[in-house]
């Protein structure tokens, strides 16, 4: 099986930490919303000190670190948010 | 109707939009740009959303709140960009045959907003600093929709430690 | 800001009059004129007041909530005379630091309005006849603000005994 | 000690019951506003069924029924409220 190339879009405090509203990872078949996020990191290693209140969304919706990453999916890096 | 808007919430609009001979109460709540949070001094906020995420979960929102009350109307809408003291980042219109639920689906609908929504503010502080500000770790957005759990308590507002400085 | 008025509720005065920079909430609720009570259908309604008690009630309430709650604006208004379906018969805005307590505020205000605040409604049903229509006699007026007692739950309206037919 | 002559306002489905929007009384002096209550519904018979649910305001304030009369007060019969 081939890598996945995914681009994770960026927003709020972790777009001005990464310096781009969209980082490319490259990650094994199989991989996991977790790998998404350890991979994330080691790109942008400015994120360490949050990297536990980070979310990964999939196709608009929060997923748990244990979920496959599907491929053509939209992935994003939500930060805590802050609206309302 | 659900909508994100970088123009002032027209909130004439959404109470006409709600409105309806099958409804007996109205509410509307909009959350404001307060100036003072403990002893920090706002001069003015920016909302930056990721958009087609946050309007899909404001719309599963009005759903799951048609799903837990009797809403004849529900409207919700949060404004982007860069906003003054005193103006609507955010308004929610609800009504329903009988004032209870109305209430009780504002107050649901805006907790769990503020929870969910991939909405995020930046303060611009009277001392020059610009923050993107949340609030406190065991709430946001580590709770999702489908838990269904009660709100955590109105935190104050916190820093996230990661401070951006562009003074 | 406590009013009686004979003219259509003015919403955007009442959102300006009670918002400012030290609030970060505001809530609006509106009393709106539905069209069926159980299987009874309403045309219109007339509401009446003892103006002069009504506006010393109204100021009454106002002063109470300001001491149980930090709000920063406080406004009620409610019209009399003839009421379309649909129309808002009473308002309560009210702006605060945090928005529990608008919510809080502005729900009291309006249950609290309910049972106290001497106005009356008359039912124009689609049958023909008029009514004047009052909440089951355990609530109303009987219950005086200074007790302070937890409002009843909301109960449907219920007709008087004392039916007068003009039809 | 002479009798005292009040004037009680009348509202909504009490006023239509009375024809009227005022009903005046003459009370003997020391009258309470239980008297009040009776009175009134002496005078307007058709408030008898009501009269558990008419409250009495003196001076824009709903009073209890052994609150003394005071001169010149202003009275009103105030039926079960529906505002809102």
């Amino acid at each position: 099986m081939s890598d996945l190339k995914v681009c994770v879009r960026m927003f709020a405090v972790a777009r001005e930490l990464a310096g781009s509203d969209e980082v490319k990872l490259t990650l094994p078949a199989g991989a996991t919303i977790g790998d998404v996020r350890r991979r994330l990191v080691e790109a942008v290693p400015a994120l360490a000190p949050m990297q536990a209140q980070l979310m990964i969304a999939m196709n608009h919706d929060y997923v748990s670190d244990d979920a496959l990453v599907v491929a053509d999916a939209e992935l994003a890096c939500i930060p805590p948010v802050s609206g309302g | 109707m659900i909508r994100l808007t970088r123009e002032p919430i027209d909130t004439a609009a959404l109470l006409d939009e709600v409105g309806s001979p099958q409804a007996g109460a109205v509410v509307l709540f909009l959350g404001t740009v307060r100036e003072m949070t403990g002893s920090q001094q706002t001069l003015a906020l920016d909302y930056e959303a990721y958009p087609e995420m946050a309007l899909a979960k404001m719309a599963e929102l009005e759903a799951a709140a048609r799903e837990k009350w009797p809403l004849v109307g529900c409207a919700i809408v949060h404004r982007l960009g860069h906003l003054e003291l005193g103006q609507a980042s955010v308004a929610v219109a609800v009504s329903s045959p009988h004032r209870g639920e109305a209430f009780q689906a504002g107050q649901w609908l805006i907790d769990t907003l503020k929870q969910v929504v991939p909405v995020w503010k930046q303060e611009h502080w009277a001392d020059g600093t610009h923050e993107w500000v949340h609030p406190a770790a065991e709430s946001a957005c580590t709770t999702g929709l489908d838990q269904r759990s009660p709100p955590p308590p109105d935190k104050e507002r916190r820093a996230t430690p990661a401070k951006v400085d562009r003074a």
